[in-house]
């Protein structure tokens, strides 16, 4: 996408961590200093197995966590060190959805209520709440029907339309969405994801989109970004990083993904990663993959891989490409 | 481990602490005197009296002075009975009421155990029914009326066991009856609803899907499993029964603690009620650490981090 | 496909308006209490728990309507009369007074306290469980350490100092029962709303920039009240219970006040010459402790969450 | 541990039950009755009660004492008699035991008793010494006592407990203070029928026959087993499955027993009455305590819910009481009998009248004061119940334990009390004298007549001798207190025992005060 | 080759408050010796329901067998008592559970969780039987099994406690092995190791598989026949060549075309099947997908489809068989490839 080439970006993230203190004394490096851009208009993928701080980089970045350290700046303001009207301004601004439909509903409210709770917190009125409602359900492909029902009464993949619609309420532009369709079966995942596209298109949103499943996230994404054990190591434009994957992890990952083909079974080479993800309350010196990469060398126990620029675009983090 | 017992250990410091305190002021504004014979005291006597066990000095000092000898453990002398020791009475009354205690525990948790397991097995049939039904008569019927029942009808009118005293084992059976059924009822709803639940867990799937045979699944998958939760209540419960007792052994006429922590609240006195209630709050707060422990011992997850979280 | 049936062509016309049909919520409207309700009534023991806490309780209200006497004046020419005549449906008791106004006018006594009593655990425990969970942290810590150390504190001890310093009367009962009863309340609450907080929900709610104020009363709150109400069902009959083992051991309402509990301890005195006297009371008592208790499992049954599909 | 005693059934033993444990056995500091009835059994002091538990007797007093001419000078001459351990019972016994029963550092309670003796008050309150008390052993056998003023009773009193002697070497040897050497069984010696053997705290306690007593011979019982026990119920469980011979019978069981023949009836020497505060401005007027006196039907409340052998009462003394202490050995109530009164309709009258001169168109609702005991909590229904029926009066029952009573009595935070006095000693100064003058701190409602505060005066610092005038003085004191309703009478109180057919010669004392029972004589057939 | 499990018109209902559930309304497949069958469908159309059937592992109540055979090597399964299950289970079929987090008891040691099965089926001694269970941890790629035997569930991660189901499954040597979706609760990497164990596993021991996925990825690469499942019915099967090249069934086509393909121009829009399964409470009267169906016909909601054969082995059970409806599927087809 060429809109990535002139303009600022829309978000932009420095060296951002996140550590949390569990059981008395020990640290958890969630999110142990990653630096990003978004650009305004584009989707940025970003995946990684469960528990490699995806989750967190997202929370962190709309301030449901603070930062340890590091600097979070949207649209040119540090999102951590916003108050009151600017605050409220961010919330409206940046939205979120969520991974599980079935959480991410409140199931005393009404549909209606959850998603006017915006307009309501931030006094929109300029339309009639009610009209308000029935046109983001509208959007979202649902209809006027639905505002009287709780949520219990919709399956996975309206409920995650009505979280959209949310969103969407309080008109942001800069969306996170925390693996909005990995809790869904594959033939609902379409829904979310054309809708999703389709209001980017019409509205010209900006999404994170944070996901493991790898071919949706190509599909959706512009630029992506995986992440291994809070650390960022690669970001490319989509086709690129597919088709010429960098860093070890990323070419196992991507050699890992089902391909829904039986034509293709016996054709693709693989690389099998050995062992699970480490813990992140103590993780491997220097090069934080090296357990598991096929290709580890002496340097990646002792030295923390530089995060460069290799190609145009093209950044990686591994000792391979020095 | 060791952090976690020290921690519980300072924890329970600090919770006697408050307790003593608590009790101690609490106590002090109760209206009257220890004193024994207040009615005929003239007010000259009765100061000078006071003055002579150290009753005239502001309620502060006593506490300070009191808190003093706990620390060397010294609970001090009854003040209504005159200057027994209160440690020597608190260990004569400890025997009975631990005896029928633990043994109402002991059985109230078989039992209960028994019912709630053929409960949850027999899910829906006429023996969990039976067993609900038996459960919630044992929570239904205070212990003081099933004591005094129990005293009258077995114990006078049958005649099958003494109707009071304690003077021999036989006799310790009714009270500790009465104070058990209120755990039977407890343990054995306890026990089914987690036995119901663990019957439900996908882990007794795969046991039986290994093709080995019910009843080992039973003892070896399940059994433990439904226990674990029903150890936190142990401690609730013991203490229940400690509160239980405090009735029972008046209508059993059992010498015990219960009997006497009544006793010294109704006299006034002082030494004595401080005395009982630091026994039994060392008592549930030790109950409570040593449940926590075992949930630990017991709990493979707990063991490992120290603590449940 | 089967041969021997003929279909007319216009069966197979395609009907397009697919957008429409699959949007359209297949499901019949219930909502969430109508849900718990359908579940409740499946128990038929808690239905008879509703039923008798009905019974019991229109009784305490219109009970003392259906004969002519009052539940204080004594006539004690007729006393400990255990037949029903003149009215005296359940007979009299030692001072002559009718035993049907007591035992109904003790029932709405034991039910306000109780009532009275799980009210305040409800408010007590609700905002300290719910500041405990909700702001978690130091909060909490210090919150928990608290109610560790109230939790260690035999609550007898507590509730007998507090009777005995306080004029023995409803308020007096209920607010000693409720000085600890809060406890479990608050734990409840707190284990619930820690669990809520990090619903994404809640954390919509909160990239919403909802209040805290909002998200407790809103998001929070609505959500806890399944496991409230469940406690509350339990708390009730406890209450019950606790008031008359007060009363039992001489520190509930005085006579001539009733309360089943001083009903049943003035009863027990009288077990063997006009054993009326106790059974009356101590039935109401047992059925209104085994009602809730059944209300309580039903309700458990119904509202949880993790019996849900 | 358990006793093992089952109700032994052989004829040596007898098991009994008491509702407490006796707090320590110490005669000098004893002041509850659990003591009082293991000392009566176990010591002996210069009189005792007698076998018909009415009068007393010489005990280890030889015989009766010589008295002064100025009636202040007591001399005893001591029988030859043993301590359990052999040694002699000697006149030094007594002086010791009696000095340190008043010496402050022992803080009896019930030190007042022997505010008698000469010096007695000042030394017991720190402005004496105790050589000046007035009690001296002249010799081995000869007992010299010195008393402040004339006490007509003092032979009573020297039957109570704290009377008794003790042996100094016993008390030094256990260090003296608390009483130590009478907490357990085996570290103390004694002068009466039996001896302590066994004693298993808060369970039970063994008396067994002490060879050594001087009167040996008239004890027949070999052991006597006490068991505690509180509960009423417990004890009538207890009596019925035969595990004791002899029990209290608790208040509910009195309607079931009252009839039995084993049921023994006792008189306590006991008033009970209702005080009230003269504070209250309803209170203060005379028609008013007039009216609360006769709207209470004694005779019912005694007939109905007492059920027991109280006695419905008119006055404050207690039938069991004498006239003039021991100098005159004539009941006091026999002399001036009192019927109890009631009248419900002249009640009405008389409070309306009341209610009129304070201007009020309505009673304000009293607040009643009583104990939290079974009979109490009646006593309080029965009340309430009355003052409505008849005087339309709300009353507001505030049953609360015993040292809160005695607590908001001291404070006057009450309008009514419901209280009780039992004597110290057989005169009706016990009761008139002790209780209702202006100065007496056991005078709650504060009610207050000059005339009677004189009378009492004037009986009680009788210097004279004079006996009859004496008792005059303070019956027109009583008949003051009466006529101006200074309180409300209500009944005289006895208790019932259960015995077992086979026990006999058990004596329940019905003097009025001390000890309850005495096994001295007792045997079972 | 010859079936060894053959699961004729099987019906399962649960008996909950608010009715019967019937989960499973007639399903019928069979599984070859040495073979993989993969069974696939969405969330709640039946597949763990059908595969517990299988074993018998349905409780009783809530749940009924109403219906149904399941013919392994020629006996009935369903008739059979408990006891004669309890050899049946583990030793001839054995099971891979769906949640490798809650499969496994907390509270007892893994090695113990293997170990039992060992010692019931073949007969060994408590020592021979360990070495056995350390044999097979090591097989299934678990380091340092000595130590790990010891430990307890929760001290491995996802991806072992995964591999601690496979080798409880294999400990015994089973001729069938159900895998109800090994892999979902994995990340895709662990997942690629499971399903490569599970594969070279299955070559050395000549294993049939029954493998339940809702993935279609993990079907083409690992399955040689899939079973496609609708709200407890199954809608299409046949050979992994026949469903993936020739899908007949528009719901297998939905499935199919939610997925963007490898080469997906991010322009396209993705064609997902709108809406959401039937509640099984009370399934529609005609076809379960006729509400989500485009090319649905009237008789559609009135009259549910049967299973038919398309060819030898591939079935379809969709109205657009009928020879009545022929003209229209021709266009349908069309239609989808003109797009
Ligand atoms: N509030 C928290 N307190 C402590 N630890 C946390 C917290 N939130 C996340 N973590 C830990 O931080 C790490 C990263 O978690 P995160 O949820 O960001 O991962 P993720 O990549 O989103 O994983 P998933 O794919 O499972 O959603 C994990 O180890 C997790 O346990
Ligand atoms: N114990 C039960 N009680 C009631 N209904 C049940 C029970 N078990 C399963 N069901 C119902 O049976 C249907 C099929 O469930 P099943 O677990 O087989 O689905 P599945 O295809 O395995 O789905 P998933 O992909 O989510 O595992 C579901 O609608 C489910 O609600
Ligand atoms: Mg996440
Ligand atoms: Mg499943």
């Amino acid at each position: 996408m060429s809109a990535t080439e002139k303009k600022e970006p829309i978000l932009s993230v420095k060296n951002v961590k996140k550590h949390f203190q569990v059981g008395g004394k020990k640290i958890l490096k969630a999110v142990d200093g990653i630096s990003f851009d978004i650009y305004p208009g584009e989707t940025l993928g970003l995946v990684g197995e469960s528990g490699c701080g995806k989750s967190t980089v997202g929370r962190t970045l709309i301030r449901l966590y603070n930062a340890t350290s590091g600097e979070v700046s949207f649209k040119g303001k540090n999102v951590h060190e916003l108050k009151g009207k600017e605050l409220k301004q961010l919330n409206r601004s940046m939205q979120m959805i969520f991974q599980d439909p079935y959480a991410s509903l409140n199931p005393r409210m009404k549909v209606m209520d959850i998603i006017a709770e915006g307009i309501d917190i931030h006094g929109l009125n300029g339309k009639k709440r009610e009209d308000r409602v029935i046109e983001l359900l509208e959007t979202v492909g649902l209809n006027k029907s639905h505002a009287t029902r709780f949520p219990h009464e919709f399956s996975g993949g309206q409920r995650q339309r009505i979280g959209i619609a949310r969103a969407l309420a309080v008109e942001p532009d800069f969306i996170i969405a925390d693996e909005p369709i990995s809790a869904l079966d594959v033939s609902v995942q379409a829904q979310v994801v054309n809708l999703m596209k389709k209001l980017q298109r019409e509205r010209g949103l900006t999404y994170l989109f944070i996901a493991h499943d790898l071919s949706m996230v190509k599909y959706i994404s512009d630029r992506v970004g995986v992440m291994y054990l809070g650390n960022l190591v690669e970001l490319a434009d989509s086709d690129e990083m597919y088709d010429n994957p960098l860093h070890p992890y990323t070419q196992a990952l991507l050699s890992a993904v089902p391909i829904a083909d039986p034509s293709l079974k016996n054709e693709r080479e693989r690389v099998i990663l050995k062992g699970d993800v480490p813990s992140p309350i103590d993780p491997p010196s220097g090069c934080k993959f090296r357990t598991r990469c096929p290709q580890a060398m002496d340097i990646c126990a002792s030295t923390i891989p530089e995060w460069k620029e290799i190609k145009e675009k093209h950044f990686v983090a591994c000792h391979l490409y020095n | 481990m060791a952090r976690y017992i020290l921690k519980r250990f300072s924890l329970m410091i600090v919770t006697l602490l408050v307790i003593i305190t608590a009790t101690f002021f609490l106590m002090h504004s109760l209206p009257g005197t220890p004193l024994k014979n207040e009615e005929k005291l003239s007010p000259e006597l009765r100061a000078q009296i006071l003055e002579q066990y150290g009753l005239d000095k502001p309620a502060y000092v006593q506490y300070f002075k009191f808190v003093g000898h706990l620390v060397q453990g010294d609970l001090g002398k009854s003040l209504n009975y005159d200057g027994r020791e209160v440690t020597d009475m608190l260990m004569q009354g400890f025997g009975p009421s631990l005896l029928i205690g633990s043994q109402a525990l002991l059985f109230g948790v078989l039992i209960g155990l028994i019912l709630g397991v053929l409960a949850a097995l027999k899910r829906n049939t006429w023996l969990d029914s039976l067993a609900t039904g038996a459960s919630i008569m044992g929570v239904s019927i205070p212990s003081f009326v099933l004591a005094a029942l129990l005293a009258y009808f077995v114990g006078v009118k049958l005649g099958w066991l003494p109707a009071t005293g304690y003077d021999t084992y036989s006799a310790t059976i009714m009270p500790s009856f009465a104070l058990s059924f209120a755990v039977i009822a407890q343990i054995s709803r306890y026990v089914r609803t987690e036995m119901v639940e663990v019957l439900e867990q996908d882990y007794m799937r795969t046991a039986k899907a290994k093709g080995i045979n019910r009843f080992a699944i039973l003892v070896r998958h399940a059994l433990r499993n439904a226990l674990i939760p029903a150890i936190t209540v142990m401690g609730p419960l013991a203490v229940n029964i400690i509160t239980g007792s405090l009735v029972v052994e008046g209508i059993f006429a059992i010498p015990g603690m219960g009997k006497m922590f009544v006793e010294s609240i109704l006299n006034n006195d002082y030494t004595v009620i401080m005395g009982t209630t630091i026994f039994y709050s060392v008592l549930i707060v030790v109950t409570l650490f040593i449940v926590d422990l075992l949930y630990g011992i017991i709990d493979p997850r707990i063991r490992i981090t120290g603590a449940k979280e | 496909m089967s041969t021997e049936k003929t279909y007319t062509p216009d069966l197979f016309e395609p009907i397009g308006q697919l957008d429409k049909r699959a949007e359209q919520l297949n499901r019949k409207q219930v909502g969430v209490w109508k849900d718990a309700w359908l579940r409740f009534k499946q128990n038929k023991g808690a239905l008879l728990g509703l039923f008798l806490v009905l019974v019991i309780g229109l009784l305490a209200i219109f009970g003392p309507l259906i004969n002519d006497y009052d539940w204080s004046s004594q006539n004690v020419t007729i006393k400990n009369q255990d037949t029903a005549v003149d009215g005296h449906y359940f007979g009299t008791d030692h001072a002559g007074r009718d035993l049907w106004q007591r035992v109904w006018y003790g029932a709405k006594v034991s039910l306000m306290i109780a009532f009275l009593a799980v009210f305040l655990d409800v408010i007590i425990g609700v905002t300290i469980g719910g500041i405990s969970g909700y702001f978690g942290g130091r909060v909490d810590a210090v919150i928990q350490r608290f109610i560790e150390i109230i939790y260690s504190i035999p609550n007898l001890i507590i509730i007998i100092l507090l009777i005995m310093l306080m004029e023995p009367g409803i308020w007096a009962i209920a607010i000693s029962i409720a000085m600890t009863g809060w406890v479990p309340m608050s734990r409840i609450v707190r284990a619930q709303v820690l669990k809520l907080r990090s619903q994404e929900y809640v954390l919509a709610a909160r990239t919403l920039g909802a209040s805290h104020k909002r998200i407790l009363l809103k998001h929070l709150i609505p959500n806890v009240i399944g496991p409230i109400i469940i406690a509350v069902t339990f708390s009730i009959p406890s209450a019950i219970f606790f008031e008359a083992f007060l009363s039992f051991i001489g520190l509930g309402l005085r006579p001539p006040e009733a309360s089943l509990g001083v009903l049943i301890s003035e009863g027990n005195g009288f077990m063997q010459l006009s054993p009326h006297n106790l059974i009356w009371p101590a039935t109401v008592l047992s059925i209104l402790m085994f009602a809730f208790n059944m209300i309580g499992d039903g309700l458990r049954d119904a509202l949880d969450p993790r019996m849900k599909k | 541990s358990f006793g093992g005693d089952k109700g032994a059934k052989d004829k040596g033993t007898l098991t009994v039950t008491d509702r407490a444990e006796p707090p320590n056995l110490d005669s000098a500091i004893s002041s509850d009755s659990a003591s009082r009835n293991v000392l009566a059994n176990t010591q002996e002091g210069l009189y005792r009660h007698s076998k018909d538990g009415k009068s007393i007797e010489p005990a280890l007093a030889e015989s009766e004492p010589k008295i002064s001419d100025d009636k202040l000078t007591y001399t005893f001459k001591l029988r030859d008699s043993k301590w359990s351990d052999g040694k002699p019972v000697t006149a030094k016994d007594f002086e010791f035991a009696w000095k340190r029963a008043l010496a402050p550092e022992t803080a009896s309670e019930y030190a007042f008793i022997l505010h008698a003796l000469k010096n007695g008050k000042a030394y017991n309150e720190k402005n004496g010494k105790a050589e000046d008390v007035g009690v001296k052993a002249i010799d081995d056998k000869t007992l010299e006592v010195k008393l402040e003023r004339v006490t007509p009773y003092f032979l009573d009193l020297v039957a109570f407990p704290n009377y008794l002697p003790q042996r100094e070497d016993i008390v030094k040897q256990h260090g003296d203070k608390a009483g130590k050497f009478a907490k357990e069984a085996n570290t103390n010696v004694y002068s009466g029928p039996f001896k302590l053997t066994e004693w298993k705290h808060e369970q039970s306690y063994t008396m067994e026959k002490n060879d050594q007593y001087w009167d040996a011979k008239s004890v027949k019982l070999n052991k006597i087993v006490t068991k505690v026990m509180k509960d009423s119920s417990a004890n009538v469980n207890a009596y019925n499955t035969n595990q004791v011979q002899v029990t209290l019978l608790g208040t509910d069981y009195i309607p079931k027993y009252k009839d039995n023949k084993e049921a023994v009836s006792v008189a306590e020497g006991s008033s009970w009455y209702l005080e009230m505060n003269q504070k209250n401005k309803l209170l203060q007027n005379k028609k008013v305590r007039q009216a609360l006196n006769l709207a209470l039907d004694k005779k019912e409340f005694q007939a109905n819910v007492l059920q027991d052998k109280s006695v419905p009462a008119g006055g404050l003394v207690p039938p069991e009481i004498k006239a003039n202490g021991n100098d005159a050995n004539k009941l006091y109530r026999e002399a001036f009998p009192e019927e109890p009164k009631f009248d419900a309709t002249k009640a009405k009258s008389l409070f309306e009248t009341g209610l009129k001169e304070l201007n009020l168109s309505q009673a304000p609702a009293l607040e009643m004061v009583t104990d939290d005991t079974t009979a109490a909590k009646r006593h309080g229904e029965y009340v309430k119940d009355a003052y409505k029926k008849n005087l339309g009066l709300e009353i507001k029952v505030s049953s609360v334990p015993f040292k809160q009573r005695l607590d908001r009595g001291k404070k006057g935070e009450f309008d009514l009390l419901a209280s009780g006095w039992h004597a110290d000693y057989s005169d009706s100064l016990s009761f008139i004298g002790d209780l209702f003058t202006s100065d007496s701190p056991y005078n709650r409602g504060k009610w207050s007549n000059k005339e009677y505060d004189e009378l009492v005066k004037k009986a009680r610092e009788n210097t004279t001798g004079n006996v009859e005038e004496r008792l005059q003085n303070l019956r027109k004191a009583e008949a003051i207190l009466l006529e101006d309703a200074g309180i409300v009478p209500e009944y005289y109180r006895s208790v019932y025992y259960m015995v077992k057919p086979e026990v006999k010669d058990m004596v329940f004392n019905s003097a009025g005060f001390g000890e309850e029972y005495s096994f001295k004589w007792a045997y079972i057939e | 080759m010859s079936k060894i499990l053959d699961v004729r018109d099987l019906h399962v209902s649960f008996h909950t408050y608010s009715g019967e559930v019937k989960a499973v309304r007639g399903v019928s497949f069979d599984v070859e010796k040495g073979q993989t069958l993969a069974i696939v469908g969405e969330s709640g159309c039946g597949k763990s329901v059908t595969s517990q059937a299988i074993m018998k592992l349905i409780l009783t109540p809530p749940g009924e067998y109403k219906h149904g055979e399941v013919l392994y090597n020629g006996k009935d399964l369903v008739k059979m008592s408990e006891k004669e299950m309890e050899q049946i289970r583990g030793k001839e079929i054995a099971m891979i559970f769906q949640d490798p987090m809650t499969s496994l008891n907390p509270t007892m040691t893994v090695g113990k969780q293997i170990v039992e099965g060992i010692i019931k089926h073949q007969k060994l001694s408590k020592a021979e039987a360990k070495e056995k269970a350390i044999e097979m941890l090591k097989l299934v790629g678990i380091p340092s099994p000595e130590s790990r035997f010891t430990q307890y569930p929760h001290q491995f991660s996802g991806g072992m406690r995964q591999r601690a189901m496979i080798a409880i499954a294999l400990s015994c040597n089973p001729n069938v092995l159900i895998a109800d979706e090994p892999t979902t609760a994995l990340d895709v990497t662990i997942q690629a190791q499971i399903m490569d164990l599970m594969k070279d596993l299955q070559a050395r021991l000549g294993t049939s598989i029954i493998l339940i996925t809702h993935d279609l990825g993990v079907v083409a690469e690992t399955a040689d026949r899939v079973v496609v499942m609708y709200a407890g019915k199954v809608v299409e099967s046949g050979t992994i060549n026949e469903i993936f090249a020739e899908p007949r069934h528009p719901y297998t086509w939905g499935l199919m075309n939610s997925m963007p393909k490898l080469n997906q121009d991010r322009s396209e829009e993705l064609s997902p099947i709108p809406g959401a399964p039937p509640d099984l409470l009370a399934p529609p009267k005609g076809c379960a997908f006729a509400a989500r169906c485009k090319y649905a016909m009237k008789i559609c909601q009135e009259v549910d489809p049967e299973l038919t054969e398309h060819s030898k082995d591939h079935r379809v059970a969709c109205w657009l068989e009928h020879p009545m409806a022929e003209a229209y599927r021709k266009e349908v087809v069309e239609g989808r490839e003109s797009v």
